[in-house]
């Protein structure tokens, strides 16, 4: 039961976060958009390790099926790969706003505004 | 493969190392360090799991990513050579940029392919918005963020494989030979390939290609054209090994071709157009993956590197020497060295004898069925007729700095000879005639077009996203539907 | 637009149900518990981070020491042309940072340190000890701080741990090596990699308007 | 079971935080939505991966969202339309009081953000934090819980007849404390005018600025009775007093450099 919970609201997460990243204007807005969509892939690989009953993958936690380890660590790395997406592209927005002073991607798009190189 | 790990170890650390200190002195060693290890492992070896069974990554050094290193190798020491008073952080990333490369060559593990292709969209971000023009820095972060979409779709895609089959192996999911009537594999297929389209600059998923291209610093434009979208033709090859989806890249690749083209055709901005040039060359690499043509792809790919790597190395230094960026404005401005490598990428992209170019199309048109030989001519009509309103731009004044364009002349020179050695049917009358027959043809298209303004579509930042959405959508009904493959 | 994007969205959303929903029945797992011995863990996920999949760790390391590489580029000349002012800095706020700065240190280790054997590892490691020297920062004042620790000998001991790792990885990709104390020296460089990185992300994206 | 509400608690977060339209409860929604799933993996048999997503998806997310947000987060106006301090022209908006919060917010690195709302909703907005700041020819009323910033400019309010009949007011002006018994207020001074146009009002309690807007497009009273004097002031978000301090310091380096005067030349002549 879990397990399927978990599959729909990673669906579901997709979504939501795709739904938010192309509606929104704002780029920080965007951005959190994103951070949602990824946060369901994440969650779709966990879910998908995870089985009825299973007990986290280390030596010692008694019987009971493990969890699939795999997944698990592929996450981490995903986890990561995120934050630093994240982390970048937020050091670029804070670069327009401070240059076009406006995070408005409609804005940033009228190519007349934008000073001759 | 010792070796090889080993030489992507030593190219990466040298570029961290050169983060303290001494940049090009140790992207130079890392330079070396990589030829040597490419020297050592160069015939190639066996597949072979890091890590050891059940869930070590395959790495092999197969044809891929023999033409992976050659062509980073080369690249390096063109940018080496041409970049000399970049300060600072440029050289170590772009050495890191190079290593990651190198390691995509070799990987053919679905999610260390991920990681990587993850590595250099970061790292092309940092470099494109490197001299922190505000333009760059919204096309490098439009990049970022579609390629992060397209790689959240490959994740999941990944699992769904994954949750499937229980491996992540391209070898292993090729021996099993995949049955995509199964309604997880299908979508897992289709979102792998989606997403990699994505990071790759297929038509109508990758649209923030050629702005991304054409606004980054030269030598990050070389690196970006010539390299890092090649990381992207490799994994969309190690996906057509794994997975039955070959007509579905030919029908992707003829897409990207024509599409690319149209664009192409009527901008003005010369580097933004060179980026829409190699949204249409992708076109050729992915029929000819898509075509099974192996050798045909690896040939186009490297090819297309090293001349595209000079065109935009000309581009960019006659962008850089003149502050305009529209070809009109070009015109008569630029000194011999950079009109003349232009014209010599020129000569190699139409796919004129005896440069790489033709030698790349040769090799892909002799393993190409009838049909795909007429659309593989009409591509080449194409560019022919986009590249004409170059012409003004080849009459040079005064003198210029060789450099990093010697370099990749020679290369795309050698390259050239080198493959009509190699391979005796470019030597006849018929594939030298169909060539400039093209290239006719195209200036013929060229002034009967131009006189033409059809309103095309402008690429906002919401419709690339959307139309990521529906692509994704569409190839993986596609492949679900059983339909071209 | 808008109900073109609407039909993005729930096509995709159908699409990835379907996929999901093929999933059915789910494969059986090998049993984890002998590999991660085989590699001197009891924590099958860190036998696979740090032992089998090493080489995507490696990059994913590498990954996050480019992010910080292009933090420090991107916002290493932005000028601020008005601070705005800062938080107030209040008494009760400082001295519990200095309380809680000794137990997440310790926490931090300890969660390194046992990486192999129970959950944990040097990533959280390294993000929970960044994140509990910006608390501090943030109740001393950033710059007052900052001028306290020197930045280019920071660069020198991140760049060096990562040198370090790579020669650890290489001795264990290469000739084989395994155990119970690579495992512990891998997940602590990782930790002194992850904090110094979080350390500096964070104290540039609060310091370039002044201070926090 | 635990993972079945866990998991419809993050939906709920996720939701709940993409529509927001303060750029900070949205970062604090995702931010709690990002810890929720950690306790989510924790469920799922995953504790790695939920203490990886505590320490980097929730903890350093969540941080450099909100050092961010502090730098680059919207600065959300409610406001009323005014002529000419601060009006609509199509698509565009213009007015004295719109240039000068223009300047403002560049120099806080912040964007501008209007809701145009009828005068009486101000405060509220203000008072709920889903505004920052209250601007349109806005006048101070007593009993509202908001900061005000520097006088921007004087007036006065009037009461104007031009036949028999009720008094009208905008609603939440400080002219509606002005009215007899038997008033009636409007939700905009434009309606007001109109309706007074029509001659289903005696009269109006405004102030002069709006006045000489309605005689410029051609109302003809018949008396008029100045009442108290007062102010065209910015409204603040009580929560926001560093916002004030700003506001109120540029607000006396415009003035001091002149620049003030010049804004005012050029819009009302």
């Amino acid at each position: 039961m879990d397990g399927l919970a978990a599959l729909a609201l990673s669906i579901a997460l997709v979504g939501v976060g795709f739904w938010a990243l192309i509606v929104r204007r704002n780029l920080i807005w965007k951005l959190l958009g994103l951070n949602v969509a990824a946060g369901g892939s994440i969650l779709f690989l966990v879910a998908l390790a995870y089985r009825p009953g299973a007990r986290p993958a280390i030596v010692g936690l008694g019987p009971g099926p493990a969890a699939d380890p795999l997944p698990q660590a592929l996450v981490l790395t995903a986890i990561v790969i995120d934050f630093a997406t994240l982390a970048l592209a937020l050091v670029y927005v804070i670069f327009l706003t401070e240059h076009r002073h406006t995070q408005d991607v409609h804005r940033l798009e009228r190519e007349e505004e934008w000073p001759q190189p | 493969m010792a070796a090889a790990l080993s030489g992507v170890l030593a190219y990466v650390g040298c570029g961290l190392l050169g983060f303290i200190g001494a940049p090009r002195l140790f992207s130079w060693l890392a330079l070396l360090a990589g030829s040597a290890a490419f020297l050592l492992w160069a015939p190639g070896f066996p597949e072979a799991l890091v890590g050891g069974l059940p869930w070590g990554i395959a790495v092999a050094g197969d044809m891929w990513a023999l033409g992976l290193w050659a062509l980073g190798i080369v690249l390096h020491a063109a940018v080496l050579l041409h970049a000399r008073g970049r300060a600072g952080a440029f050289h170590p990333l772009t050495t890191v940029l190079i290593g990651a490369c190198l390691a995509a060559g070799l990987s053919r593990d679905l999610f260390n392919l991920y990681v990587l292709m993850d590595l250099t969209s970061l790292l092309a971000l940092v470099l494109i918005a490197f001299e922190r023009r505000p333009r760059a820095v919204w096309a490098g972060l439009q990049y970022l963020v579609l390629t992060e979409v397209g790689l959240i779709l490959y994740l999941f895609g990944l699992g769904l494989v994954y949750g499937k089959l229980g491996t992540l192996s391209v070898s292993s999911l090729a021996f099993r030979g995949v049955d995509l009537r199964d309604p997880a594999l299908a979508v897992g297929a289709g979102l792998l390939l989606a997403g990699t389209a994505v990071k790759t600059g297929v038509f109508l998923l990758g649209l923030w290609l050629p702005q991304a291209h054409g606004q980054a610093p030269t030598e990050v434009s070389v690196l970006l054209s010539g390299i890092v979208v090649k990381v992207g033709v490799v994994a969309l090859a190690r996906l057509a090994e794994a997975f039955p989806v070959g007509n579905l890249l030919v029908a992707l690749g003829i897409i990207t071709g024509f599409g690319g083209l149209a664009y192409a055709f009527w901008e003005r901005d010369l580097k933004v157009f060179l980026g829409f040039h190699t949204m249409s060359q992708l076109g050729y690499m992915i029929i000819a993956v898509g075509l099974g043509a192996g050798m045909g792809a690896l040939l186009y790919v490297v090819a297309h590197g090293l001349f595209k790597g000079l065109l935009f190395l000309a581009a960019g230094e006659a962008v850089e020497g003149t502050g305009r960026r529209e070809i009109a404005a070009l015109a008569g401005q630029l000194s011999v060295p950079v009109a003349l490598s232009l014209a010599v990428g020129t000569w190699a992209i139409v796919g004129l004898p005896p440069l790489a170019g033709f030698a790349a199309k040769g090799v892909l048109a002799q393993a190409a069925p009838a049909w795909t030989k007429t659309v593989l001519f009409a591509l080449g009509v194409g560019t022919a007729a986009s590249f004409a309103k170059l012409l003004p731009l080849f009459r040079p004044v005064g003198k210029g700095r060789v450099g990093g364009l010697g370099v990749l002349t020679g290369a795309v020179v050698g390259f050239g000879l080198a493959g009509i050695l190699a391979f005796p049917e470019l030597t006849s009358w018929r594939a030298w005639g169909e060539a400039f027959l093209a290239v006719a043809m195209g200036y013929a298209l060229y002034l009967g077009l131009r006189a033409v303004a059809p309103p095309l579509a402008r690429f906002t930042f919401d419709r690339m996203l959307v139309s990521i959405l529906l692509g994704t959508v569409g190839i993986a009904a596609l492949v679900a539907l059983g339909w071209l493959s | 637009m808008k109900w073109l994007s609407g039909l993005a969205v729930l096509g995709l959303m159908a699409l990835l149900a379907l996929g999901v929903s093929g999933i059915f029945p789910r494969l059986e797992l090998p049993d984890p518990e002998p590999i991660a011995l085989s590699w001197g863990a009891r924590n099958a996920v860190a036998a696979i981070v740090l032992g089998v999949r090493l080489w995507d760790t490696l990059f994913e390391i590498l990954i996050y020491a480019m992010t910080i590489a292009g933090v420090k580029l991107g916002l290493r000349f932005l000028r601020w042309e008005r601070e705005v002012p800062p938080l107030a800095e209040t008494p009760l706020l400082r001295r519990s940072a200095d309380l809680l700065l000794g137990p997440v240190f310790v926490f931090a280790l300890y969660v390194a340190v046992s990486g192999h054997l129970g959950p944990g590892g040097g990533f959280p490691a390294g993000a929970l000890l960044g994140t509990g020297l910006l608390i501090l920062a943030m109740a001393k004042g950033v710059e007052r701080l900052s001028a306290e620790i020197h930045e280019p000998s920071l660069e020198w001991v991140e760049y060096g741990a990562i040198a370090v790792i790579l020669g650890l990885a290489s001795g264990l990709l290469l000739l084989g090596q395994r155990g119970a104390s690579y495992f512990v020296a891998a997940n602590l460089l990782i930790m002194v990699e992850v904090a110094i990185g979080a350390w500096v992300v964070l104290h540039r994206f609060a310091s370039s308007r002044g201070e926090v | 079971m635990v993972g079945v509400l866990l998991s419809a608690l993050a939906l709920a977060l996720a939701l709940l935080a993409l529509t927001r339209k303060r750029l900070l409860w949205g970062v604090i929604g995702v931010g709690a939505h990002s810890l929720v799933l950690a306790g989510l993996y924790l469920v799922l048999a995953a504790p790695d991966v939920a203490l990886a997503q505590a320490a980097i998806g929730f903890g350093l997310v969540t941080f450099i969202y909100l050092l961010a947000v502090r730098h680059t987060g919207k600065l959300v106006v409610a406001a009323c339309e005014a002529y000419p301090l601060l009006y609509q022209e199509g698509e565009r908006i213009a007015g004295l009081e719109w240039e000068m919060l223009v300047r403002f917010a560049r120099s806080l690195h912040r964007e501008l953000e209007v809701i145009w709302v009828p005068r009486s909703e101000i405060p509220r907005l203000l008072e709920s934090g889903e505004a920052d700041l209250g601007a349109g020819g806005y006048l101070p009323r007593a009993g509202e819980k908001v900061l005000l910033s520097r006088p921007l400019l004087p007036t006065r309010l009037v009461t104007v007849r031009s036949g028999a009949g009720p008094l009208g007011a905008v609603a939440g002006d400080p002219g509606e404390d002005q009215l007899p018994s038997g008033g009636r207020t409007f939700e905009d001074a434009e309606t007001l005018r109109q309706v007074l146009e029509r001659g289903e009002l005696g009269g109006a309690v405004v102030d002069i600025l709006r006045l000489r807007g309605w005689l410029l497009q051609g109302l003809k009273p018949q008396e008029a009775s100045y009442g108290e004097e007062t102010a065209f002031r910015i409204a603040v978000a009580p929560t926001e007093p560093e916002i004030h301090k700003a506001l109120d310091s540029f607000l006396e380096e415009l003035e001091r450099t002149g620049e003030w005067k010049k804004l005012v030349e050029r819009y009302l002549g």
